[in-house]
């Protein structure tokens, strides 16, 4: 085969990698308060603009400016603020925990919390959330205990799923909250049925699902937009765009020719590209967006605009592929910072408060995962039950399942026999 | 009771189960305002309204995800896909979700999704309109997997799986759609009403998924089959003048081992049959089956009856389906004494 | 479960049901000439009005106006009048044989015959196609010999395929045009590969698919589009959108919202939509986007305008789900009567030279079929070997194929066994 | 010669498939700059340049679409499915297209394309990063299916797939990436450099597909298996000091009955082991054809030794793994005089 000297495929490039300085001058920004707020029944084709500009609340002073101010009380944002912070320090804390070897593997979402916090409470607490991996904000924010979701982790006696997934893929069935799944994407067509049933049910609860910016490359991303779309179905999706998907840059999932909000009017469905580190912002824009799924005025697709600060999971090693100071140059800054400076602005928070709800939130995280480990841990304390492999395949245990089951407990009783523990 | 052929069968399966239960909703291409290809769910939307028989867009994918969101939201729905072979798009929510759900989440969720599809050949529909892929789906935990023969069971299968808390997938043989088959294509065709099992109850029954059908007891061979096979093993044995055991299956997924090996153990001979291609096809498991439990019982070595490992070819129907001929050559062999 | 009274769920509804009035308001429509033409390197986002207007050269009145006129040599045009009347003859004819039993299965597309046929004409013979079931008119326009077509819905001797796919599955490996899959949509995202792979080769042939609007709906969809985004890739995607996918209206592919063209800007593609039955401005459109995609400026999204004339195959009746005369109030009329009738105004063409043209393709038509048939029918003739049924399965034979065609053979040798023809 | 672990095996074979064949060209996601998540692609992007190895957009489907496209024009795609957990999306692409592309054009047109994807347990991976479904795409016919259990192996395997013009399916059971394992997590990590199999030609060589590989001759059983199971199985033979002769199937289609069928005669009694989950596994086919083939000669019944009919689970990694005491049961069942 011959091949002429100069390919010309393109190739999207990363904005840095290792060794060279970050340059995030591609991501387009709007100035805090610039993009109108529309009426929240206007069509989609008619309001294309919010897909391509960013609409901000908060600015660099950390005043909330614009038609999108969400006038929340100070009481509420303090809330807000709690939970990002607990979060975060959740976050470090089984980071930590990770590498030194008391849980399996961990995903963070550093500087990703204002997404999931002002999100989930921009919604009603009968709303259905199908999260991706990096949503743990969702679960806080509902006010699912700590110690579940480390049981969770440590696939403990206490695990709500019995041991059977990895750790992070919480659910929470109480909480409305769906399980998450390996597999990428794969919820996000399932909120829209879920939204569906809701309307064929003419309840107003409305579902809302999230993914990776990396993740709306694949077919359910596309499955999910077209029957909502179809179907006008009571659904947020979220696509929040942390720039990156492991080692690869959101232009390989599209984002370099348009914006991942722009899909939305492309099927005729509302777009809208937001600051996700904006926590007001998020919330004005969620709370539109639920508005118009109650009346019926049709899905929305948000575009959480954001950055991964930390490494994919800890399974992951970022300073390979991206310049290392990166997240300090990102220009929409971090979500915490800004929340906790604009409540100062206004004389609802101050350093030493600040101090105090970490030290407090600190204490419980630590007292969470004392609790959690008398349920068990990897090396120590009650075990799981191998049985419970067998269980919820079916509903009922079909023979098979029965037979392999006493077969596995005949394995195991043997002396010497390996168990759960080696690597 | 009624004449109905199987079309009319399952049709009636879905107005009982939408009429019972106001969370059965009916989805698919085409199968609303038309009634499907194959009018499987013809007069359904015009009875029971747009909101509850819906028609889609032709993503399979997406047909499969929304189902499984709504069965979370306390739905049943029955999702038809138009042909088996256009199964693959939605395969990765099938088996990474659908079959999933319960597992993952210790059964604080589940998705009692009924997936119904027409599989199999002998209608001319070339490769991509012939394929038996049952044999997949009976690999991935979590899912049950059944095939009707006739119209009687078909409804009561149906029925079954709608209310089922786990999800099904439920391949109907579009061969047998309008009548019993028995491999022979240049006879004329039979209609459903001229048979036993075209007699159908019009009112609500069930027929249980994970127990086996003995259409026929015998002495000499069991054979273990399902779907179109079962009517052309019978026709096959017949003509041979074997005193056959006929098992039809039913459910695949789960499996009634007991029935099988009661009747390998009586009968010492065994041939499993299918129109999947050969080659890692469901027979194999249950030739596996059989060896394993009935291993001392067997006076010959299990035989495989099967479609060709390669495509459904157009053109060469009748050589590919496994007919009486492949049939009966299989019988040959295993009666051959030791 | 408790259900309220009313759904809010949105659902499509068709123009015109059996016994309604066909209503073909809701096609939005631009006037002849209207449309402006951008510069070939325009980018994708700054031409996003094309995507909703509706390129259109031919007026009512049968002049050719406005920037998109291709001012082609009338030579040309009666070229392209004589492959759209062979294709609706072959389709006839074809249909009529199906009817009397002589193949199993048949496709028309009356009433598109200018998308595959205007289109085929503004490409280069290297190009390489990806053709649907109903783009006959492409291998006409190639010059591929109704001898070849016709054999292949044999299943003769003489067949392309060797007897192993439906009729209508053609391909032509001289002609650059790539085998149809009874899979709908899956030939959309591997155009998008071969034209990636002529990029990496810097070759400079370009890539074009067609898939129904229906179909547009699958997963297959978006990978093209988003693959063909993220590498600029030069192929030129095609939605046809014909109103119907068997008895769905395009409304339940997402239609309704928006245009299909609409897709592509959302994706950073260029999107435009052009009247399917004016053969000019399908000619135009399809090689401003064969110029674009030749010079590296992009792919490009096409949606065509127009109508299934006919049921959507042999085996439907459109009696059952849409009004009868539905045809005939399309508004952008018939392909080659509107080309015929710009010929006339030119005075390159007269009544007189259409019917002798219809009678001489008519008689080629015919000669074709009898010749066709003389390597075999499904009832006489030569007979492929059924070996052929084990070969290609892979390169080199396997064992167990080889096996299995022994007992192949064993078995259709006994007297009685059962041989294609039957039912 | 070099020591070299399996990720590094791949990696050779890559990178001279990519000098000797200017129409080679790998993709996948994560695999150009970054090297792949499990790194089998380290450095070729740098060396090869960014049209030659390409990262692609999450979309798996979308992956092996194009690949299948790009091999229409010419080139040799080699695409990476970063878990085989995660190759459902591509299912739909593999089966209804890869492998009916040569057969549907009556060889006009074929796609040459190589799919490398890690498989199996063993990694705590949990359900999603540990299933093995490889007995899935055995019964796609015009699919080629490969798994090896070793650098050596690997090496050569993955040249021939990719000079191969017929797809294949790779799966690289990712545990055995770094080292041999016997099935007992608790003992101390063995390196390949301490193996015979990981002293690796660092040249062009090749290892041909449909032929197995008999890793341990043996006369009082023989135990077919193939990837981590290999290790597993000799480890719970030389324990229980059977005289096993032990084959790796390398290649799962084509399959290489001779040498299967060779050694059950001689040796009159069978195990077969693989990691994916038993009903309807590749073990079932593997099975079926020694009891057509071989039945006078056994001895006992076939065992079959497998992870158990549910997903893998995070908790219970080793309890469903199908470690050296579920070996040695059947091993010890199918050595019981009759
Ligand atoms: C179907 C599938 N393909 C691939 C993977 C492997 N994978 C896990 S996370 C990830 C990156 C996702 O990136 P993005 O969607 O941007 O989410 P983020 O991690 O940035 O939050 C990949 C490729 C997977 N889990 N599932
Ligand atoms: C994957 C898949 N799903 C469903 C079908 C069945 N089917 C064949 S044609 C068709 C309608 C396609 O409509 P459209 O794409 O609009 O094309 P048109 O027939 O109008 O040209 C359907 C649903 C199929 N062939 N493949
Ligand atoms: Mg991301
Ligand atoms: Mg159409």
């Amino acid at each position: 085969m011959r091949m002429k000297k100069h390919s010309h495929l393109h190739l999207p490039s990363a904005p840095a990698r290792p060794g060279e300085a970050p340059d995030f001058s591609y991501v387009a920004l709007s100035p805090a308060g610039a993009v109108a707020r529309p009426d929240i029944n206007a069509r989609a084709r008619d309001i294309g603009s919010l897909s391509v500009e960013l609409v901000r609340v908060l600015d660099d002073a950390g005043e909330a400016v614009g038609p999108w101010h969400p006038h929340l009380d100070p009481a509420e944002l303090q809330i807000g603020l709690r939970h990002m912070l607990l979060t975060r320090l959740y976050d470090e804390r089984m980071q930590r925990n990770q590498r030194a070897g008391k849980i399996s593997f961990y995903i963070r979402s550093l500087g990703e919390e204002a997404v999931s916090v002002a999100q989930c409470m921009a919604l009603r607490p009968g709303d259905m959330l199908f999260p991706s991996y990096r949503n743990q904000g969702l679960h806080i924010a509902r006010g699912i205990p700590l110690l579940d979701l480390m049981c969770q982790l440590l696939s403990n006696t206490r695990d709500m799923c019995k041991g059977r997934q990895l750790p992070v893929m919480y659910h929470s069935k109480a909480g409305n909250i769906f399980s998450i799944s390996g597999n990428l994407a794969t919820q996000f067509p399932q909120a829209v049925g879920w939204a569906m049933a809701a309307a064929i049910k003419g309840e107003d609860h409305l579902a809302a699902s999230w993914i990776g910016e990396g993740s709306s490359a694949e077919a359910d991303f596309h499955h999910a937009l077209l029957f909502a779309s179809v179907y006008q179905a009571p659904v947020i999706l979220n696509v929040v765009n942390n720039q990156w998907a492991i080692s690869t840059f959101q232009g390989y999932a599209g984002g370099e020719q348009r914006s991942f909000a722009a899909r939305g009017p492309g099927y005729g469905i509302a777009g809208i590209r937001v600051d996700g580190n904006d926590f007001l912002a998020v919330y004005a824009v969620t709370q539109w967006a639920a508005e118009r799924a109650r009346t019926a005025a049709g899905p929305t697709l948000i575009e959480l605009v954001t950055y991964r600060g930390a490494a994919h999971s800890t399974s992951d090693d970022p300073a390979r592929y991206r310049a290392k100071d990166d997240h300090e140059h990102w220009p929409l800054g971090d979500p915490i910072q800004r929340l906790k400076q604009h409540l100062i602005k206004l004389g609802e928070w101050s350093e030493a408060r600040h101090q105090a709800l970490t030290t407090e939130l600190e204490a419980l995280v630590i007292s969470s995962w004392k609790e959690a480990s008398t349920f068990g841990t990897m090396t120590e304390g009650p075990k799981l039950n191998a049985d419970l492999m067998f269980e919820d395949v079916f509903k009922e245990m079909p023979k098979n399942l029965r037979k392999q089951r006493e077969l596995m407990r005949a394995e195991t009783s043997r002396p010497g026999a390996p168990r759960a523990g080696g690597k | 009771m009624a004449n109905m052929n199987m079309i009319q069968a399952l049709n009636s399966a879905m107005d009982i189960m939408l009429k019972k239960h106001p969370s059965v909703v009916i989805m698919g291409e085409d199968i609303g305002y038309f009634g499907g290809v194959f009018r499987a769910t013809e007069g359904l939307q015009r009875k029971y309204g747009e909101h509850r028989v819906l028609d889609t867009p032709i993503a399979e994918g997406g047909i499969i995800a929304t189902a499984i969101g709504m069965s979370v939201n306390g739905l049943r729905p029955v999702a038809e896909i138009q042909f088996a072979d256009y199964i693959y798009p939605g395969f990765d929510q099938i088996c990474s979700e659908l079959a999933r759900i319960r597992y993952r989440t210790a059964g604080d969720f589940c998705a009692p999704v009924t997936i119904r599809t027409p599989c199999g050949g002998g209608i001319r529909g070339g490769q991509t309109h012939s394929q038996s892929p049952e044999g997949i789906f009976t690999h991935v935990s979590g899912i049950k997997v059944v095939m009707p023969s006739n119209p009687y069971d078909a409804k009561g299968l149906l029925i079954t799986a709608i209310e089922d808390d786990d999800p099904v997938v439920f391949f109907e043989p579009k061969r047998l759609y309008n009548g019993p088959f028995d491999g022979d294509p240049t006879k004329p065709a039979v209609p459903w009403n001229a048979h036993p099992k075209g007699q159908v109850d019009e009112g609500y029954y069930t027929v249980p998924l994970g127990k086996a059908d003995i259409v026929r007891t015998g002495s000499e061979v069991t054979i273990i089959t399902y779907g179109t096979m079962v009517f052309v093993a019978a026709a096959a044995a017949a003509a041979m003048n074997l005193d056959a055991e006929i098992i039809d299956l039913r459910s695949l997924v789960p499996l009634d081992v007991d029935t099988i090996c009661t009747s390998v153990r009586k009968t010492g001979r065994c041939v499993v049959a299918h129109e999947a291609t050969r080659f890692s096809g469901f027979g194999a498991e249950l030739l596996s089956i059989v060896q394993e439990e009935c291993f001392w019982d067997l006076e010959a070595p299990i035989q495989r009856v099967t479609g060709w490992d390669t495509p459904y070819p157009h053109a060469f129907e009748w050589e590919y389906f496994p007919g009486q001929a492949r049939v009966s050559m299989a019988l040959k062999t295993v009666m051959e004494p030791a």
